[in-house]
């Protein structure tokens, strides 16, 4: 009998050895995934490190792709059970996943749904699910109008307030060559950048009209107020006295980085990249009203999940984290280091935010936007770079443009709805 | 055991075990990719859910697509004006730089040189070339001596024409070196013959050069022309905020598949995609054949 | 130093036998030339020895050993190739030495025996280069030498010379004869030029088709051919092919003269009639060939003269100082004891 | 009629045999027109290392001479870290695939030019049927394959689809056809197993044509865009093509920075070819001969 008990202590000694490791490494990691975006990153490497200085026995590794292939990596890193615990998504990307089961619902008990309902903007609430939360986003964003300081001086015009402002000052800013090139624009153009957005959600509202209606499924553009604002937008590039012109330095952003760019209509996150061009003396306001005031913006945001993957001890990490990063604290970091804006009007809404020369603009601007569910964001982002090419190279109508543009996204929606629907 | 054998399945048995690896390489990274690629086209799948069979749909849909036959023109003019050109533009050189002796290593490294490049770093670098004033080398050039502005990019019927350049570009050098070594190879007194018997230099080319280069131009069509229909590299750094636009002038078929594949995760419909641009290599590769096999 | 033997030995590829089981014996130490047109197995069987391939059917037996199913490492044998087969990256020293590389000696032992090597081939001083900067002959002195390096039982020779000039060809064939003297090995040359054959062989094998058609020294194939093959691919010029018949005890020619051999031949059997150029000359005698010079060339000390006859042409030797002119009518006529007599249906000696 | 003789007869169809002519109007002509053209095919790469130099108030006029040309940009693009890593990452993967090839595809070009046994046409055959394969075709299996074995965003999946590539395979047979068979019967004979025989005797004697393959498959690899911009993930992973791409995007088109980064991917092979020049011509000579 001897043999077995020296056996069982084997056993036995081989057991709390093995306790005795995991409790020496007992620090659970957890992983988390964004897209890569340098302020991002930074901002989430400071959130990560209070987090760890808060709960020493976690620690969090960030992983970070570039945009362009973002989706497809989360897409395919999910399901082969190798991603992250806690992940960033796209808030229209939310329902793939919901349907593929590659995320969990928040705790009802640590993410009250009544309270997130009262604390958060009402935007977030297209994340809720009967009594439960699939995510919630740190911050949000919106558009807001940039102007060149300098070159406004030269012109000797105010930033402007309204659209008819707007075109004015664009116009007092637009030089050209000799020959009759543009070498400086008053205002970028380019449906490729966020002009898309600011056309859906901003024009096409402040010229009467509704882009979307039965919930973001039916296309609603191809209307008077879509095609006056189709007109308007045109009117930027086309003509003699065009003030803008399409593929202007490449990149909108580019030119207005460059200095060659009076005005320039981007994201909060773009404040970032601003600040550390040098030179360039640059301000930022709302969108402009239309003559009567009418004001519309578009927001967006990105929002963080637990995806399937994390169970057990992870689970209560990733939890623990994604308290963390929605809190007021995190949102407060975000908008320093990002400039994105807080999800939550307690934080968003202060009057040192509220007031602050630069996010002001946004943040003013969240009260009136909305945001714009897609199927496929670049696939119907496509669809009005077209639309405008077809009426700058092609010299087509803007009425016959804008019904086609609206006839192929209806059909990108009618596929999406139906597949999801299955 | 080994011993025992003969010297012949002593043989048979290196042999096998020299292809062990290869053959276990090229079933599991070619042929099973190829048959997975093929069922892939008869399913409907995004990625993140469940394969479904959905039979010829896939196709159906490709063909109902007019994207599908603007990209599908688009592949062909590549190849049908990238090949030729290329070849008439290499010919030429090859010929001339043949006959040259001052310094002709150093002409050769000229014409080579683009050969060694990466095609995204010059599809950027072209891309820059091809801006609009005030950023773009060739719009300043003009602008400078006070002609109006060309839309390289941002025409729809330029675009593909300036994104083939660069292609073709690259290529030059290699097809310039195989013209000369081709030409090299023609033996001396052919010409010298024809130099007695009198014959013009036309009838020289036409009746000596050309047919005795046809191996060669055959090896160069066969080359280019497998090169122009899988055309992306350039397409996709040229073009990359608004992929193979204006309005698709520019999309090759392997671009829409990309986009297909990796944009819109139409995993089934990308693969129809992939099994219709094998079928075009094939059709094209077996005529290129039967002309070989004329020659 | 082993002797050969080779039993019944068949190859067969695929479907086409190219060895139709030819039998041998070789001597220990002996030089023995296989020789035959192109295609006639000679090298196949010199390949099936080397333990190249392998053989369909039969035994090769080397020093007392069946070899069948040895490597040709282990059959201790070498062999020089056609081509040389020296590698050009690779100095003469390390080509000559590559036979040694299996070998268990030791280091020193090697070199001392490629030193020795190439003493014996007169190449000492040539060992650091490569086969680039050497000559045709050299290069096939280092392939012996290559062979050489490992003291085989059996040298195998495949036809070494036939990419040498004429005049190299002529030295280097001595220089092998010469070699073969000084070291015993036994030798296994193939070739398909019979001047090579004759000059080296201690017996010559001769083949057509994957038969052996003939084996003798030298001396006994040229004198004794066993069939009209034999005849006419041993010797040149090649022998003269006359036709006759066999009646009343006599060779009834075809240029209508008798020749009575004095030997008895199966009476009425057409008979093909072989005499060598050399044998062959225009005087009196029994008129074997009658009809006038087509051609002569002249060689100075005598004259091969062309004649036509009967719608073929022979070719005899006339005297160097005052040949027959062309188109002089001649009567050719030879001893009688130079005549060779063979079957007009098989082509086998009768005589 | 040897392998040994590739090499002279190569040369010699580069060699500048021409016939001397007398230098009149045509030909200097001719050879001004060469030169322009010369010219004109290096310009981009000129402009490439040009603005790279120059200060971005430059970077738009046509000057090619920078007019004080620094070299900030690089220190800029090379503090950033990432294209260092690119750098290594292409390297590394150039390198191991180039070495891969160079066996594998030797191996299996000998095995069957040298080697008569059963299946011998059929696996030739196979193989050559992948050149009718495009990869775009296997593009996505790849891309699942390697998501299942959890090869994403590693070298592995970078590299695994060029470990062996049917054209060289192809290439490689066409040169062993050229080794006579005595140079493998004659170590046959000196007891050299059949590896040794291929590593040792085979392979010295077509060096210049693995040189040539060595220098396709690496340029290959190092140019290589799709599969490494479809496979990697993280940034640090990228190649060189790929990095210099979402570079391209991200510096907000500085071009001065863009082609830095540009030059820092081109510039190296380059120097190469100017270093191996004859050698790579020689391969480019032999594949467009031989191939």
């Amino acid at each position: 009998m001897a043999f077995f008990n020296v056996k069982a202590l084997a056993v036995a000694t081989a057991t709390s050895a093995a306790a005795l490791f995991s409790t020496a490494a007992q620090a659970v990691e957890i992983e988390y995934w964004q897209y890569f975006f340098d302020a991002r990153v930074k901002a989430m490497e400071t959130l990560i490190e209070n987090f760890q200085e808060a709960n020493p026995d976690i620690t969090v590794k960030m992983t970070h792709f570039p945009y362009a292939d973002y989706r497809t990596k989360v897409a395919a890193a999910i399901p082969a059970g190798e991603g992250p615990d806690v992940v960033q998504l796209f808030y229209g990307w939310l329902n793939d996943y919901v349907a593929a089961e590659l995320i969990q619902p928040l705790p009802a008990d640590v993410f009250p749904t009544s309270q997130i309902d009262a604390e958060f903007f009402p935007m977030v609430q297209a994340m809720k699910d009967g009594d439960a939360y699939w995510a919630l986003p740190t911050a949000v964003r919106s558009l807001a109008l940039f102007y060149n300081e300098r070159l406004l001086e030269e012109a000797g015009v105010e930033p402007p307030t309204t659209l008819d402002e707007m075109i004015a000052a664009a116009k007092a800013m637009t030089k050209r060559d000799g020959a009759g090139n543009l070498t400086q624009v008053g205002m970028t153009a380019g449906m490729t950048a966020q002009d898309h957005h600011w056309w859906r959600e901003g024009l096409v509202r402040q010229f009467g009209g509704e882009p979307y209606v039965d919930d973001y499924q039916t296309v609603n553009y191809n209307s008077d107020a879509g095609l006056e604002a189709l007109n308007f937008y045109a009117s930027l590039f086309s003509g003699d006295d065009a003030v803008s012109a399409i593929g202007f330095m490449d990149e909108p952003q580019a030119a207005f980085k460059a200095g060659r760019a009076g005005l320039h209509i981007d994201g909060s996150f773009r404040i970032g990249s601003l600040n550390d061009t040098r030179g360039l003396k640059w301000g930022v306001t709302e969108l402009p009203a239309t003559a009567d005031g009418t004001r519309s913006n578009y927001s967006s945001y990105w929002v963080n999940a637990i995806t399937t993957k994390a169970e057990g001890e992870k689970y209560d990490a990733a939890v623990k984290f994604m308290q963390y990063i929605t809190s007021d604290e995190a949102m407060q970091i975000w908008l320093d280091v990002v400039g994105e804006l807080p999800a939550k009007p307690s934080v968003g809404l202060t009057d040192a935010n509220a007031n602050d020369p630069v996010f002001g603009p946004f943040i003013k601007g969240l009260a009136y936007a909305h945001t714009t569910k897609f199927a496929n964001e670049s696939g119907q982002r496509q669809l009005m770079v077209e639309m405008v090419e077809r009426m700058t190279l092609q010299g087509m109508s803007a009425e016959e443009s804008l019904a086609i543009a609206a006839e192929a996204e209806q059909k990108i929606l009618d596929d999406y709805y139906k597949s999801a629907s299955n | 055991m080994y011993r025992n054998l003969t010297i012949r399945q002593k043989q048979i048995v290196w042999a096998w075990a020299f292809l062990a690896i290869p053959i276990l390489f090229y079933s599991v990274i070619r042929f099973y990719p190829t048959g997975n690629a093929i069922l892939i086209s008869f399913q409907d799948w995004n990625l993140l859910g469940d394969r479904t069979w959905t039979g010829l749909d896939n196709y159906q849909k490709l063909f109902a697509d007019p994207v599908f036959w603007k990209v599908f023109k688009n592949t062909f003019v590549y190849l049908l004006i990238g090949t030729p050109v290329s070849l008439l533009i290499s010919f030429v050189i090859a010929y001339h730089l043949d006959q040259v002796r001052f310094m002709h290593g150093f002409l050769r490294t000229l014409y080579f040189l683009p050969f060694m490049t990466s095609a995204v770093a010059m599809a950027w670098v072209w891309r820059w070339f091809y801006q609009p004033v005030p950023v773009g080398l060739f719009n300043n050039a003009l602008a400078s001596i006070g002609i109006p502005q060309f839309p390289f990019l941002q025409s729809t019927t330029w675009a593909l024409p300036s994104v083939l350049a660069p292609a073709g570009w690259a290529g030059l050098g290699f097809q310039v070196i195989i013209f000369m070594a081709g030409l090299r190879a023609i033996p001396r007194s052919y010409y010298e013959a024809a130099r007695i018997d009198g014959v013009s230099w036309w009838t020289v080319l036409w009746e000596i050069t050309l047919p005795l280069l046809k191996p060669t131009i055959v090896f160069i069509v066969v080359f280019s022309s497998i090169g122009f229909l899988r055309i992306f590299d350039h397409v996709f750094n040229m073009t990359t905020n608004n992929p193979g636009g204006p309005l698709n002038s520019t999309k090759p078929l392997v671009l829409m598949i990309y986009e297909t594949a990796f944009s819109a995760f139409d995993m089934g419909y990308a693969a129809a995609q992939t099994v219709v641009l094998f079928l075009v290599l094939l059709v094209v590769s077996l005529i290129q054949l039967r002309i070989l096999r004329d020659s | 130093m082993a002797d050969l033997a080779i039993r019944n030995l068949v190859k067969r590829y695929d479907k086409t036998e190219v060895l139709h089981g030819i039998s041998l014996d070789v001597e220990d130490g002996e030089f023995v030339v296989f020789v035959g047109p192109s295609g006639c197995g000679k090298s196949t069987t010199l390949r099936l020895i080397a333990g190249l391939e392998d053989a369909t059917s039969g035994e090769i037996v080397i020093g007392g050993r069946v070899v069948n199913n040895l490597e040709p490492k282990d059959r201790d044998i070498a062999m020089v190739f056609q081509n040389y087969a020296i590698y050009p990256h690779m100095t003469v020293r390390k080509n000559i030495g590559f036979g040694l590389r299996t070998s268990k000696m030791s280091k020193a032992d090697k070199e001392a025996r490629i030193d020795e090597v190439a003493g014996i081939l007169g190449m000492s001083d040539l060992l650091a280069r490569k086969p680039s900067q050497l000559s045709g002959g050299q290069r096939q002195r280092v392939a012996i030498g290559r062979a050489m390096v490992r003291d085989p039982a059996v040298f195998l020779f495949d036809e070494p010379l036939s990419n040498l000039d004429a005049q190299l060809r002529t030295q280097m064939r001595l220089e092998i004869k010469k070699l073969h003297q000084r070291v015993g090995n036994t030798i296994i040359f193939v070739t398909h030029d019979q001047v090579e054959a004759m000059t080296m062989a201690d017996r010559i094998v001769i083949m057509k088709d994957g038969h052996i058609q003939q084996v003798g020294t030298p001396a006994e194939v040229y004198h004794k051919p066993a069939n009209t093959f034999v005849a006419r691919f041993i010797g040149a010029p090649s022998m003269n092919m006359l036709s006759g018949t066999v009646a009343n005890g006599a060779l009834q020619m075809a240029s209508g003269s008798t020749v009575d051999l004095g030997v008895g031949l199966p009476e009425g059997r057409h008979v093909t009639v072989g005499v060598r150029p050399e044998d062959l000359h225009p005087g009196a005698g029994p008129a074997l060939v009658r009809g006038p010079v087509t051609v002569r060339e002249p060689l100075g000390h005598e004259t091969l003269i062309y004649v036509g006859a009967e719608g073929q042409e022979v070719i005899a030797k006339a005297d160097g100082r005052t040949p027959p002119e062309v188109g002089e009518e001649v009567t050719l006529t030879a001893a009688l004891d130079t005549l060779h007599i063979f079957d007009a249906a098989t082509g086998d000696a009768l005589r | 009629m040897t392998a040994t003789e590739i090499r002279p007869t190569t040369d010699a169809l580069l060699k500048t045999e021409a016939p001397k002519k007398p230098a009149n109007m045509g030909q200097i002509l001719r050879w001004t027109l060469l030169f322009l053209g010369g010219v004109a095919m290096v310009m981009p790469i000129a402009y490439m290392i040009s603005t790279s130099l120059k200060w971005p108030h430059e970077v738009y006029n046509l000057k090619l001479i920078p007019d004080e040309p620094h070299l900030e940009n690089y220190t800029y693009v090379l503090e950033d870290g990432r294209f260092y890593w690119w750098f290594v990452n292409s390297m590394i993967i150039a390198v191991i695939t180039t070495i891969c090839n160079v066996i594998f595809d030797s191996l299996v070009g000998y095995t069957l030019c040298k080697f008569r046994f059963p299946g011998r046409y059929i696996v030739f055959i196979a193989i050559l049927s992948t050149l009718m394969i495009p990869t775009e075709m296997l593009v996505i299996p790849w891309y699942l394959m390697s998501q299942q074995f959890g090869w994403l965003d590693t070298y592995w999946g970078i590299m695994f689809p060029g470990l062996m590539t049917a054209f060289g395979t192809f290439l490689m047979k066409q040169f062993f056809e050229t080794v006579p068979d005595d140079f493998i019967e004659a170590a046959r004979i000196d007891g050299l197993n059949e590896l040794q025989i291929w590593w040792t005797v085979a392979m010295p004697l077509v060096k210049p044509a693995l040189a040539a393959l060595a220098i396709f498959v690496f340029l290959g690899n190092w140019t290589a865009f799709i599969w490494p911009l479809i496979v990697t993930n993280s940034v640090e992973m990228y190649t060189l093509p790929v990095g210099l791409s979402s570079f391209g995007d991200e510096a907000d088109v500085a071009w001065e920075l863009i082609m830095t980064g540009a030059a820092i991917s081109t510039i190296p092979t380059l120097i190469v070819f100017l270093i191996f020049q004859r050698y790579i011509i020689q391969g480019v000579v032999m594949a467009g001969l031989k191939g």
